[in-house]
Order: structure tokens, then C-alpha cells, then sequence
């Protein structure tokens, strides 16, 4: 099992991986100062926040679930934050748990109507979507809130390591998901789930609490993000994070998630993170127009998983 | 003899390894083409080819004296070849009505015309048995049995030279075969063939003109079925005899293992009460859809329970009483369902995460983690004694043989340490060689003392397994017959008692074959 | 009985681009305080669409309060022309209508017989306002980016144009010009990009606040501060405390809050029967640190 | 057949129906003039454009797919016809055909995609959102291209009828697609596709040509949707449509299609865009906040799909 899994395993990032690479020498011939260290460094900062919502996407993806409500609840969190800090004088650390927490709660209510009712999560979350969004006009007062540098700092590089807190935090989430997939009780539960709820069930899997979970996981990892994303900018945008699901969804599912469930991988979700990220940075240092940058970003998202199915081979069908 | 209808030479098939090795085939017009083989020998495999579902690596066919190398099924409807699938092929959002005639709807520029469309589907109905079944009913309600039939009059449906049925009857009771039997008899005309695949070599026997015999993707022999006899075909399935001994001394101690007490279902008309002791098989009989599915789900908490309990008896006097399906297998009660595909086997993963998915608390090592490798030798060791056939425990469960799919479960319970275990139709669908070895295993079990409840439309099983068989019929428990004070009769009559004494001038078909 | 009860007072549908965004939410705050100080006066309904640029549901909007009977509508249009042929509608359904924010396209107007007044200012003015102040800070020859907002917005072509006529007038040198649709994240990302490639980069010009925000967090992570300005538009109090700090230096004031209760009034003087036929220009004022120490 | 599924259709509709009822006095009470024959005509003239989106994106759901594109191609229709016609000079008819056939290539582009190498649909849909949305920057200039009154007609009401060219046609796209979908071979090749690939595969369907065709007929159906918003708007905007898929998927689902292929109703998705379209004008005539709007929408989506759960029953599960 555990020499086998990592061949397989290692064999599927390596493909994806020259994909990775691929793009970068592409920019590397195209720009002039795209393989340097100060775009890896840009790089960096911006990860954070999309990899710890794609681990949580990943995971929901996994168990069959989606959630659209990710981006919103980023927003959200971070709202929470800015103005705990700033309107309420509460303490930074108190704020982030309060914003962090903000998302635990999301996350369990939406995993609760899902598990409870078997509600399908496109539309449960869809409805948090918009339930969310909503909560972080109306904790903000649909005001950008500055917060200020203090906050800054868990997006700075640490002297000496060179990568910053909000890095090293979202690369713990990465692992921490890996080793909860690969090799607990939790992991294989999740997948089961995701791939028969019926035969997990006559397993004597309890399907509630692990979907449950997931979701709780998700949102609590959406909160995360939304903490990331305000030290990156140093304010609370109540209107940040639109889309943001598409992307984890896309990162996710160019990692060789699969939309149906029971199949996936954090460390290629997380491989999937950098090639959008890459892209994004790519295409803004040569300076194309919009329309022709979107263009571009669509058919990449194709591109990528065409070149999966040819690695796989035609057999598997999704949706 | 006329000449033949499908013509196959050198056709080989490989997946991870060879299936089908250089399978040189004749059938010939008007003949029924029995095809045997052990589970996993490539029946189904060769067939899917044939009938365009899949394509072969290698190799030539000819239908007709033309070359037959169709893209998909449709191409292989179109010059006459038809199929009904062992796993199954209908559509639970359409209607019986509409799943009968998918191939052949009657419609005029894409319209369907709903009066035809409702009268052909009748006909096709009453030729498999079907007769008064409501044909507007959504498919996703029939059971099993039902289900199989409605594939059978898919199959018929359209006008065909080459029919193909994978294990028409592996549901079937014995009535409904014989019908389906004489249904044949009357398709085969001198300008068709059919190939009739299955592992009730009694029935291939009395049914077919000639056989072949498939052993590891090898052709190995085909006879006129005139010239041979049950036996022998085990022979060339397997190089053995495959007759187990039988093991039927209930030597456990008396200890009550479960019991069910005043157990009420949806479709139950009075209490049920059960007892099972360590030690002992006991078996539960009936016509299809008296309720005994129903009944084991309700048992090990599946199924929605009106009213009752169950109670799992520990050593000391104590018991436990789960209320759900994790609770039971808490209790260490084990359950395999009747169907395998959708809900007893994860598909998609491979065949450790199958079997040890029920017990990973086992391979837990501080802090909360799997161990991989203790997880690996275990199943390893599993594999090898109940001698499951697969390439390695990383193949994926969907590549195995419906027999090896079979043990695999039947290995996640004893992995999980079960003392009682519910099986429904536990060999549905597998040959004499599996069966022996999955009734030896089952054997072995019970050896050690634990109680097993098992659910078989084969009576010739269930009185070969079991200590005691419970009879239901029409929902209520009819008669319980313990071994030796059993008869064939005794237990077919007490099925039949609950249909018979509601009314007897009403009396139809239907309540039995359905 | 669309025409107002005699008992009845006058009720005033406010529609804007956007509720979601700071500017507009000032606007709906200052016409909400108009609103109670003048109660007896009129009713008002305000509403904005999700996504500033979403024409289509700025027309539903017109459409519904055409529905609910209201006596005027003042409108931010969230394009000049695009709205002309529902606003013809409402003015048919005896709606009185004030245009505020940006201008509606008068060539349209025409079109339908159409004379709305107008109570804006001039976006693309404002621009260059700030462009002009940017380009007296650095010198001739030197490099900025712009960044615009959605690319098809009105506003945002209006503030980049404004923009890039005072980039040229002066002599600085447009590196490039991108959309980071009105976003702070997105701004951010790019403006990194844009810095990695440009590195000799003296300015950054956003076409609003928020991604001026953006701007200026990516250059803060590269620790240049120092050599690169970032310029804004709306003055939204999160800039305004940072051109207060000198770390943004410029952006400019529309002055939100007096544009709808300016609009409102257009609107109540028109239904007690005064004419009032003619536009109203407001102003746009630049706000730099100077500016704000000089208010003190 | 015909017997049995309409009345268990009807019941269907009697549920949703009321909900929709039930929301209509709701506004009633709480609002001066909703119940107003201005408001209806408000309605009517807002719904063309998302029927028939909605209709196309049922059908999709129903094969099993999703198409997250609609929206994008909307836009891209719209741009087409209005640049075709005014900077072109093409005679309106036939650039309102021209823009039509663009929805029909991405659709068949779409289905293309999906169907013959079988990638994940919402993926394919995903990259098809961006590559339409740029085209529709590149075709339109990234401005708002003003059309004028001409092309207003089809959505002006027919003196007489009281209804306008648009909302019949989009009334013809309901009944036929529910046409094609109860009595047809089509419809029923549909549904079995989307119940199960394979089953339906052994049963002699071809799947590809009928996944094609319903993608292009959804493709198709999103540029008529763009005539129909240009036609309302009077003029093309690049950036219409954001979000429209999201809508279609919830109008769609409350209506009581499966997310998971195989089942589905026009008539119910019919009744779901015009609770989103009653919603949204109620909201507008309340004249709530915004942050109000977003919560009340997002809980009336996932309180529609509760009550329709509780209807059916918990044995259905969804993802
Ligand atoms: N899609 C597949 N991929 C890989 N291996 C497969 C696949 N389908 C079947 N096999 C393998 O091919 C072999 C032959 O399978 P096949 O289903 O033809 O056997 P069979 O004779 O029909 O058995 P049974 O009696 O159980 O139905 C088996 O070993 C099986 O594991
Ligand atoms: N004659 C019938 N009348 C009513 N319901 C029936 C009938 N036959 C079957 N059913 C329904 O179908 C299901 C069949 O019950 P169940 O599966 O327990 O029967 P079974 O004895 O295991 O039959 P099978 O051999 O077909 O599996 C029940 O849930 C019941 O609701
Ligand atoms: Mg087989
Ligand atoms: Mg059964």
C-alpha cells in the first residue's frame, strides 16, 4: 500500500508538475524578469488564502460535497476582523479567532443542512453564498476597513527563512490535510463516503458527523483565508473574494480531484494553486489586455484538464 | 447443422493482464449456445465484445460471414446482435413501459406514441412473466427479480439474430426460470442464436444445444450438451471436482448469539422474532419480495424498523441493542447486501481500503495515524486464506470478478472481527468453484462459533448451509424447519401458505413470480 | 393613480450603481439623514445593483420602481446610454427623473425627447487631477501603471482617460495599463507583477480606492514604499487616513453625500412645480496630505 | 404513461406553485403596489432572458452536465448583435442570427469538449465562462454598445396581446423543450443518460451526439437570451450575464431537477425563474438594503429546496 500509493501518487504530480513548469518557462521566454525571485516572492504572498480554501475545497469535493460559499465567507471573516480591530478596539488575537470562528460556524450550519435534510450542497451553499456575502456588507457597514500594518506582519517574510507566517501556516494546512487524507481514520471515511454513501453507511460509517466535518473544516479553513487575505492587503474588503470558489474548484479539480467524489489529492490541489497563481502573475507581467487574459485563463483551465484525461486515459467519466 | 451465425477466431482482450487469450468460437443458427466458466474466466468480457460494449485487442469476428467489428452497441443493434447484461442496464427514472422498448420506441418523426408504446411493452411483459405488473411504475421500485425480467424483455425487444444473455436467471426463482426457459425455446428459429451464459449448469444442461467451457480466458472445449453431464463441466471449469463436503453438524454451544424481538417492517404483517446461536446458520426463505431483504436490513438497522428491537448478547449475560447500522457493526454484526455493485463494494478504490474499512481502529497507531504497513500485511494475509484472485490489494474492486468482489466483503467482516454476519444472495452470480469456496468460508465462520442469518433464492443452498430455515411468505413467518425435518416441499408449501390462504380464487401469477 | 394622493406624500426611488461599495453607501446614508430631517416632505426608496457595471438589473430596477409608483427616480446611471430607453419609460409613466453621478449621453436623450437634469461631477476632471498632482511629484520621463476597473465601466474609462491625459501631458511614461476590476486582492497581484517587470516603475494610478489599497499592499510586501507613489479615486475614509499618513498620496473627492441630497432636491423642487431645467456641476476636489493638514 | 406522469408532474407543480403564491401575498402585505398590473408587466419584460437560459441549463442538469458558461455567452451574443449592427451595419436580421450561432459554436464547442475526451463538465464550462466573457470584451470593445429603439420592439408589449415577441418566444422555448423532453426520443435518451452513462451506453444509446446536442441546444438558448436582453436593455453590455448561470441552476433545482442527471421538469425550472424574478422585484419595491437582499435571497433558496425535500421525502440524496 504505501510504497505502491506513493508511486502512483508521485507519477500523478510529476505530470501535473511538468505542466507547472511548462508555464513557467513559457513566461520565462515571454517576460523579461518573470524567473526571478522577486516574482516568486509575489508569488508567495499571494498563496496563502486561495491554498488553505482549495485544502478545504478539496476535501469537501472529496466527500461529495461542493461549496460555492467560500469566497463569501472569506470576505466575511475578514470583515469580522478588520472591524472588531478597528471599530471595537478588541485585540488581534481575539478578532482573528472571532473572524476564524465566523467560518467554523458557517461551515457547520451549511454541513448541518446538508447532512441533516440531504439537501444538495450546489444549492445549500449557493444560498450561504449569498447569506454570507450579505453578513460581511452588513459587519462592515459595506465600508473597506483599514486595519494597518499590524496585521501586516503574518504577510511579511520572516528575516532569515524568507517565506512569511501566512505562508508557513496555509503549508502546514496543506500537509496536515495530506497526512489527515492518506493516512487516518477521518481520511479514508471521507473518501468512502464520497465514493458510496449507501455502502459506507452499511460499513457503519456515521455519515453525518464526517460530512458535518467537513464542511465545519471548510469553513474554518475559508475563515483562515480570510484572515490571510486581510494581512496581505492590510484592510477588510467587504466585496473581496468573489470567484474565489471557481478557482479553488479549478485548482482543485487540475490537482486530480475528481466532482463526483472519493477521489482526490491535497498535494496536487495544491500544485494546481501555483499554476493559477503563475498564470495570474504571468499574464499581469506581460501586460495583455483583459479580454485576451481571460481568454487565455480559460483555455489553460481547459487545457489542464484535457491533458489529465490523456494522462488517465479515457476511461473514467465525470460530470 | 446450419452453417455459422457468428464466427470468432484468435480474439484476444487484455485489461491490467490477459482476459481473453486467442478464443476461437462458433455459434451456429438456431442452436442456444450455452457458455460456462468459473467467475472471473471472461463470459462477460467475450460477450461485451461481441455485442460492441467493448472492443477486443486482437482478432477477427465475423456475424454472418461479414466482419463484425462494431463501436458501440448501437452498431452491434443495428445488424442484429442484442445483449442483456448481468449487471444491470435499466434506467430507474424511466418506466417499466419505457425501459422495455428504450431500443425500439415507437415514435413518429421523434415523437413517441404513448398507446404503442404501453402495448408492445405489454406483450414483451407477458412473454418473461410480467404480465400484470404495472408498467407505468418507475423501475427504481421493482426488485430484483423484477428488474431482471424487465432486462429480458429489453433484450427481446427489437428484432435480433444474435441474442446474448449474461445470467438471465441468477435472480430468478425456479418457476420464473422455467418460464423464461420455454420463452427461449420459442426465439430460437433457424435464422438465430442465442448465447446463454450461467452458473446453473443443470440449467445450461437442459436448455442448451452445445456448450463451451471458458477457463482463464482460454476456450477450452464445447460440446454437444447430449454427450455430457454436470460433472464433467465442472471438470473443465475447474481441473477439480469443486463438491465440498458437506459440514452440517451444529456442534456450537446453545449460546443465544442475536435475537430480534417483535420486529415489525413496512412490509411485515405480524411481529417477527428470531434467534440465532452461536454456532449455527440459519436461513430465510421465501418467494422473491416476501421481505426478507427488507426484513435482514431492518435487523442490522438499514431499514426503517415500525416497531421491535434487536438484541446482540454478549458473554456476560449482557446485551447490546443497536439501533443503526454503525451501532451493529459496533456490536461486531456484519452485513453484506443483495446488491453488491452500488451498495456493498466502494468502486473506484482499490481492494485494501474495501476490506479494512470497517476496521481501521485496528491499524491505529498513535497519534490517530494508519498504520500502512501493519494495514498491508493484514489484508495480505486475508487475501491469501480466503484465496481472493486479484493482481494485488491496490487493484481497484471494480476490476475484480463478481466472486472476488464477494469474498472481499465477506473479508471486511472478518477483518472487523464480526461473530454474527446477514447475508442477502450471497452467491448471486458466482460459479460452482466460488460458491464452494465462499460456503467453506462461510463454514469456517460459523466453526468458530459465531452465528450467521443468510437470505438465498436457492433453496438447494440454503438447505446445503443451514442448521435451521426460517420461511417467510407475503411478509409474515410462515414455518421454521429445523435440518432433517425439512423437505424441498414442506418449505416451498409454507412460502406459498401466506398467498395462498388470502385468496385462493385470486390466486395469480403475479404474487408469486413477482 | 399613479399621480400623488393630495394626503399622500411624494416617494423618491434612489437608484444607484451599488450598495455594496463605499461611495454609494455615503450616498445612501446622506439621502437617508435628508430623508428623516424632511420626513413630512417625501418617502424614499433606495436601491443599487450587485455589481456596479450590471446594466441589466439597473433596468429591472427602473422597471420595479416604475411598478411601484413612485413620483421621481433619481438615477447614478451605471452607463450613459444604456439606461436612456427605461428612463423613457418612466418619464412616459409621469416619473419625474434626476440624473446624478456620471451624466447621461445627450446625443440618446435626444433621441427619445428626453431633458433630465444632471447633478455630477466629472469623473475624467478628477483624474487628471490627480494624475496632474502625481506627475508634479515625480518627474518627466518617469514610468506608472494604471489600473481600471471593470474595462467596460463608464467610470472607469473616464478616470483612466483622465489619467492618461495628464500622464502624457506631463511626459511620464505609461508602463502599462490593466484591470483589476475595481478589486483590492486583484490589484494587489498585479501590481506585483506589474513592479517584477517594470522595475523602474515611479507611480501607480488606480482608478479607485480599493485597488489603490491593493496597489500599495503589494508594494509595501516588496519594501518600496520609498520610491513608488499610489494615487486613488473616491476618497474613501480608509485612503483618506493614509493620504493623512503620506502613504498613499492623492485621491480625489466626489462628494457622494451631496450629490443624491443634491438630486433629491432637484426632484422635490420639480414636483412642488418650480422649473428646474439646467445641470448642476459638483465639484471634485483633489485631496492630498497638504489639503488635509490645511482642513485641520 | 401519458396518464400516470402528469399527474404526478401536476403534483409536483401544485407544491412549487404555491411557494410561489405564498411569496406573491407576502410581497402583497408588505408592499403598496406589488400586486399591481405594472408589476406584472415589470416581471414579464425581466424573465425572457432567464427562461431561456433556464431551459437550456434544465436540460443539461437533466443529461447529467452542468454549464456554467450561460451567462458569459449571453453577453457574447449581445456584443455580437449590437456591433454587428451598429458598427457593421449588418441588417438587424441577420445579426441577431449571427449572434445567435455564437451560442450555438460555444455550446457545440462546449459539448464537443465534454463529450468526446468525457472531461468534468463544470470544468469545461468553467475555462468556456472566461473564453466567452473575453470575447465578448474583444467583440464590443470593452464598451457599451448602444443599439436603440429598433431592435427594443421584440420586447415591447404586442398591442392587444399585452405580451411582447420575446416573452413568446420564450414561452414557445418552455413548451417545447417540455415537449421534447416528455414526448420524445430525445427527451427520453436524455434522462437516461443522465440516470446512468453506462447502463444507458449498454443499452444501445449513442451518448455523444445526444450530449453534444444538448449543450448546443443550451448554447443556442444563451444567445437568445442575449437578443432578448439586448433587446430589453436596448443596448449590448460586455459585462451582463455575471452570475445568470448561478440563478438558472437555482431556478432550475427549486423547480425540482437533480443536480445529478436524470431527472427533471421545464414547467417546474418555468415556475422557479419567475419565484427568483417575483423575489427580486418584491425586494426592489421593499427598497431593503442591501445586505437585507443578499440574506433574504440566499435563505429563500435554501428554504425552497428544504420545502421541496420535505415533500419528496428524505430518501432522495442528492450531492
Ligand atoms: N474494466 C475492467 N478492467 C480491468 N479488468 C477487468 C475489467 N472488467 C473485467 N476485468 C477482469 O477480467 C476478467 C474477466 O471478467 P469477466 O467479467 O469477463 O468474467 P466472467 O466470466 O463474466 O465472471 P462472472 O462469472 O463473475 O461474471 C476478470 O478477472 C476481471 O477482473
Ligand atoms: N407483492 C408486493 N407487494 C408490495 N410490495 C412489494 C411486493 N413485492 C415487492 N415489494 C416491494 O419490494 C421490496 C421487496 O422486498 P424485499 O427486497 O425485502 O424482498 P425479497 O424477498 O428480498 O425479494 P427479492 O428476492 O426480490 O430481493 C419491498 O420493499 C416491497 O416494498
Ligand atoms: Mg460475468
Ligand atoms: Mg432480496
Amino acid at each position: 500500500m504505501l510504497r505502491r500509493s506513493l508511486t502512483n501518487q508521485r507519477i500523478e504530480y510529476v505530470y501535473i508538475f511538468l505542466s507547472l513548469l511548462l508555464l513557467v518557462a513559457l513566461f520565462g521566454f515571454t517576460t523579461d524578469h518573470f524567473l526571478s525571485l522577486q516574482t516568486l516572492s509575489a508569488i508567495m504572498s499571494q498563496l496563502p488564502a486561495l491554498t488553505v480554501v482549495t485544502v478545504g475545497m478539496t476535501l469537501v469535493l472529496i466527500v461529495g460535497g461542493i461549496d460555492l460559499s467560500v469566497g463569501s465567507v472569506v470576505a466575511l471573516s475578514a470583515c469580522i476582523i478588520g472591524t472588531a480591530i478597528v471599530s471595537h478596539d478588541v485585540p488581534m488575537i481575539l478578532a482573528v479567532l472571532l473572524g476564524v470562528f465566523s467560518g467554523t460556524i458557517m461551515g457547520f450550519s451549511t454541513g448541518y443542512l446538508i447532512a441533516r435534510f440531504s439537501l444538495p450542497a450546489f444549492i445549500v451553499t449557493l444560498g450561504m453564498l449569498e447569506v454570507a456575502r450579505g453578513m460581511s456588507y452588513l459587519s462592515s457597514d459595506s465600508q473597506t476597513v483599514y486595519v494597518g500594518s499590524d496585521i501586516q506582519k503574518l504577510a511579511l517574510p520572516i528575516t532569515g527563512i524568507g517565506i512569511s507566517i501566512s505562508m508557513i501556516m496555509a503549508l502546514l494546512a496543506v500537509i496536515s490535510a495530506h497526512f489527515v487524507l492518506t493516512r487516518t481514520i477521518f481520511g479514508r471515511y471521507i473518501i468512502a463516503i464520497g465514493t458510496s454513501e449507501t455502502a459506507a453507511r452499511i460499513s457503519g460509517i456515521k455519515i453525518r458527523p464526517y460530512t458535518i466535518g467537513v464542511f465545519t473544516l471548510s469553513g474554518t479553513l475559508a475563515g483562515l483565508g480570510g484572515l490571510f487575505n486581510l494581512a496581505y492587503i492590510g484592510s477588510a474588503d467587504p466585496n473581496t473574494g468573489i470567484g474565489l470558489e471557481l478557482s479553488a474548484i479549478a485548482a482543485a479539480v487540475i490537482g486530480g480531484t475528481s466532482l463526483m467524489g472519493g477521489r482526490g489529492s491535497i498535494i496536487g490541489a495544491f500544485i494546481g494553486v501555483l499554476i493559477i497563481a503563475v498564470l495570474q502573475n504571468g499574464l499581469a507581467q506581460l501586460g495583455l489586455s483583459e479580454p485576451s487574459k481571460l481568454i487565455i485563463t480559460g483555455l489553460v483551465i481547459i487545457f489542464a484538464v484535457l491533458a489529465d484525461r490523456f494522462r488517465r486515459g479515457p476511461n473514467r467519466t465525470d460530470t | 447443422m446450419s452453417s455459422a451465425l457468428l464466427e470468432i477466431s484468435d480474439l484476444s482482450k487484455k485489461f491490467a493482464e490477459p482476459v481473453l487469450r486467442d478464443i476461437n468460437f462458433e455459434v451456429h443458427s438456431g442452436t442456444i449456445h450455452g457458455l460456462v466458466g468459473q467467475n472471473g474466466a471472461g463470459k462477460s468480457t467475450l460477450t461485451n465484445i461481441i455485442a460492441g460494449f467493448l472492443s477486443a485487442d486482437s482478432g477477427r469476428i465475423l456475424l454472418d460471414g461479414r466482419p463484425h467489428t462494431p463501436k458501440t452497441v448501437a452498431d452491434a443493434n443495428l445488424r442484429g446482435v442484442s445483449l442483456a447484461v448481468q449487471e444491470m442496464s435499466l434506467i430507474d427514472n424511466l418506466s417499466v413501459a419505457e425501459n422495455i422498448m428504450l431500443r425500439t420506441f415507437p415514435a413518429e418523426f421523434g415523437i413517441i406514441k404513448e398507446r404503442q408504446l404501453l402495448g408492445s411493452a405489454r406483450q414483451l411483459a407477458e412473454k418473461v412473466g410480467l404480465g400484470s405488473i404495472d408498467l407505468q411504475r418507475q423501475v427504481s421500485s421493482l426488485t430484483l427479480a423484477q428488474r431482471q425480467l424487465v432486462e429480458l424483455a429489453k433484450a427481446i425487444s427489437c428484432p435480433f439474430r444474435l441474442l446474448i444473455l449474461d445470467e438471465p436467471t441468477a435472480a430468478l426463482t425456479e418457476a420464473q426460470t422455467k418460464i423464461i426457459h420455454d420463452l427461449l425455446r420459442g426465439l430460437v428459429q433457424s435464422s438465430r442464436a442465442i448465447i446463454y451464459i450461467s452458473h446453473r449448469l443443470d440449467d445450461v444442461l437442459e436448455l442448451c444445444d452445445k456448450v463451451s467451457v471458458l477457463r482463464d480466458g482460454i476456450l477450452i472445449n464445447t460440446r454437444k450438451t447430449c454427450d455430457i453431464d454436470a460433472s464433467w463441466l465442472i471438470k473443465e471449469m475447474s481441473e477439480s471436482t469443486g463438491e465440498i463436503e458437506e459440514k452440517h453438524c451444529f456442534k456450537g454451544q446453545k449460546s443465544k448469539r442475536l435475537s430480534v424481538l417483535d420486529m415489525v417492517t413496512p412490509r411485515t404483517k405480524n411481529p417477527i422474532d428470531l434467534t440465532i446461536h452461536g454456532g449455527e446458520i440459519v436461513g430465510l426463505a421465501g418467494l422473491a419480495g416476501s421481505g426478507r431483504s427488507e426484513l435482514l436490513k431492518a435487523i442490522y438497522g438499514l431499514e426503517e424498523r415500525l416497531s421491535g428491537s434487536v438484541k446482540v448478547h454478549l458473554e456476560n449475560e449482557q446485551w447490546l441493542s443497536p439501533m443503526n447500522a454503525s451501532e451493529s457493526v459496533s456490536a461486531c454484526v456484519g452485513f453484506i447486501p443483495e446488491d453488491r455493485k452500488t451498495q456493498g463494494v466502494f468502486l473506484g478504490q482499490d481492494v485494501c481500503s474495501n476490506i479494512t474499512i470497517s476496521s481501521l481502529r485496528r491499524f491505529c497507531t498513535w497519534p490517530k495515524s494508519l498504520d500502512l504497513i501493519k494495514e498491508r500485511e493484514a489484508v495480505t494475509a486475508l487475501i491469501s486464506k480466503l484465496s481472493i484472485v486479484c493482481s494485488s490489494f491496490y487493484q481497484s474492486i471494480e476490476t475484480l470478478s463478481g466472486g472476488n468482489q464477494q469474498k472481499a466483503l465477506v473479508g471486511r467482516w472478518l477483518m472487523a472481527g464480526c461473530n454474527i454476519l446477514l447475508l442477502d444472495e450471497p452467491t448471486r452470480g458466482m460459479d460452482v468453484g466460488a460458491k464452494a469456496a465462499l460456503h467453506g468460508e462461510l463454514f469456517a465462520f460459523r466453526d468458530r462459533g459465531n452465528g450467521l442469518l443468510i437470505v438465498s433464492s436457492e433453496l438447494e443452498e440454503l438447505m446445503l448451509l443451514c442448521d435451521r430455515i426460517v420461511v417467510l411468505s407475503d411478509g409474515e413467518c410462515s414455518g421454521e424447519f429445523t435440518r432433517h425435518a425439512w423437505s424441498k416441499e414442506l418449505i416451498l408449501d409454507a412460502a406459498f401458505r401466506a398467498y395462498k390462504v388470502k385468496n385462493t380464487e385470486t390466486f395469480n401469477a403475479e404474487k408469486i413470480f413477482d | 393613480d399613479g399621480e400623488t394622493l393630495p394626503s399622500e406624500s411624494p416617494r423618491i426611488a434612489l437608484v444607484m450603481k451599488s450598495l455594496a461599495n463605499e461611495f454609494f453607501v455615503n450616498m445612501a446614508d446622506a439621502a437617508q439623514t435628508h430623508q428623516s430631517e424632511n420626513s413630512q416632505q417625501y418617502s424614499l426608496i433606495i436601491n443599487g445593483i450587485r455589481n456596479e457595471s450590471d446594466i441589466t438589473q439597473q433596468v429591472s430596477i427602473i422597471d420595479q420602481m416604475i411598478a411601484a409608483q413612485v413620483d421621481a427616480i433619481v438615477i447614478a446611471p451605471a452607463d450613459s446610454k444604456a439606461l436612456v430607453p427605461a428612463l423613457a419609460r418612466a418619464s412616459q409613466a409621469g416619473i419625474i427623473l434626476v440624473n446624478i453621478d456620471n451624466r447621461l449621453d445627450a446625443s440618446v436623450l435626444s433621441e427619445f425627447d428626453l431633458v433630465i437634469p444632471h447633478v455630477g461631477p466629472d469623473n475624467k476632471e478628477g483624474a487628471r487631477k490627480v494624475g496632474d498632482y502625481l506627475a508634479s511629484i515625480l518627474a518627466a520621463g518617469d514610468q506608472v501603471a494604471i489600473l481600471e476597473g471593470i474595462v467596460s465601466s463608464i467610470n472607469s474609462q473616464a478616470r483612466r482617460d483622465g489619467f492618461e491625459e495628464a500622464a502624457n501631458a506631463r511626459g511620464l511614461i505609461i508602463a502599462t495599463i490593466q484591470s483589476a476590476s475595481w478589486e483590492q486582492t486583484k490589484a494587489a497581484e498585479i501590481t506585483s507583477a506589474v513592479l517584477t517587470q517594470h522595475p523602474r516603475l515611479k507611480g501607480v494610478m488606480a482608478a479607485n480606492d480599493n485597488m489603490a489599497l491593493g496597489a500599495l499592499s503589494a508594494i509595501k510586501q516588496l519594501g518600496r514604499l520609498d520610491e513608488i507613489e499610489v494615487v486613488g479615486f473616491d476618497n474613501i475614509s480608509a485612503v483618506n487616513k493614509l493620504v493623512r499618513e503620506g502613504e498613499i498620496l492623492a485621491t480625489a473627492d466626489q462628494h457622494g453625500d451631496l450629490l443624491a441630497v443634491y438630486g433629491i432636491e432637484f426632484a422635490l423642487d420639480t414636483l412642488a412645480g418650480k422649473e428646474v431645467q439646467y445641470g448642476r456641476k459638483t465639484p471634485v476636489d483633489l485631496i492630498t496630505r497638504e489639503i488635509l493638514q490645511g482642513r485641520d
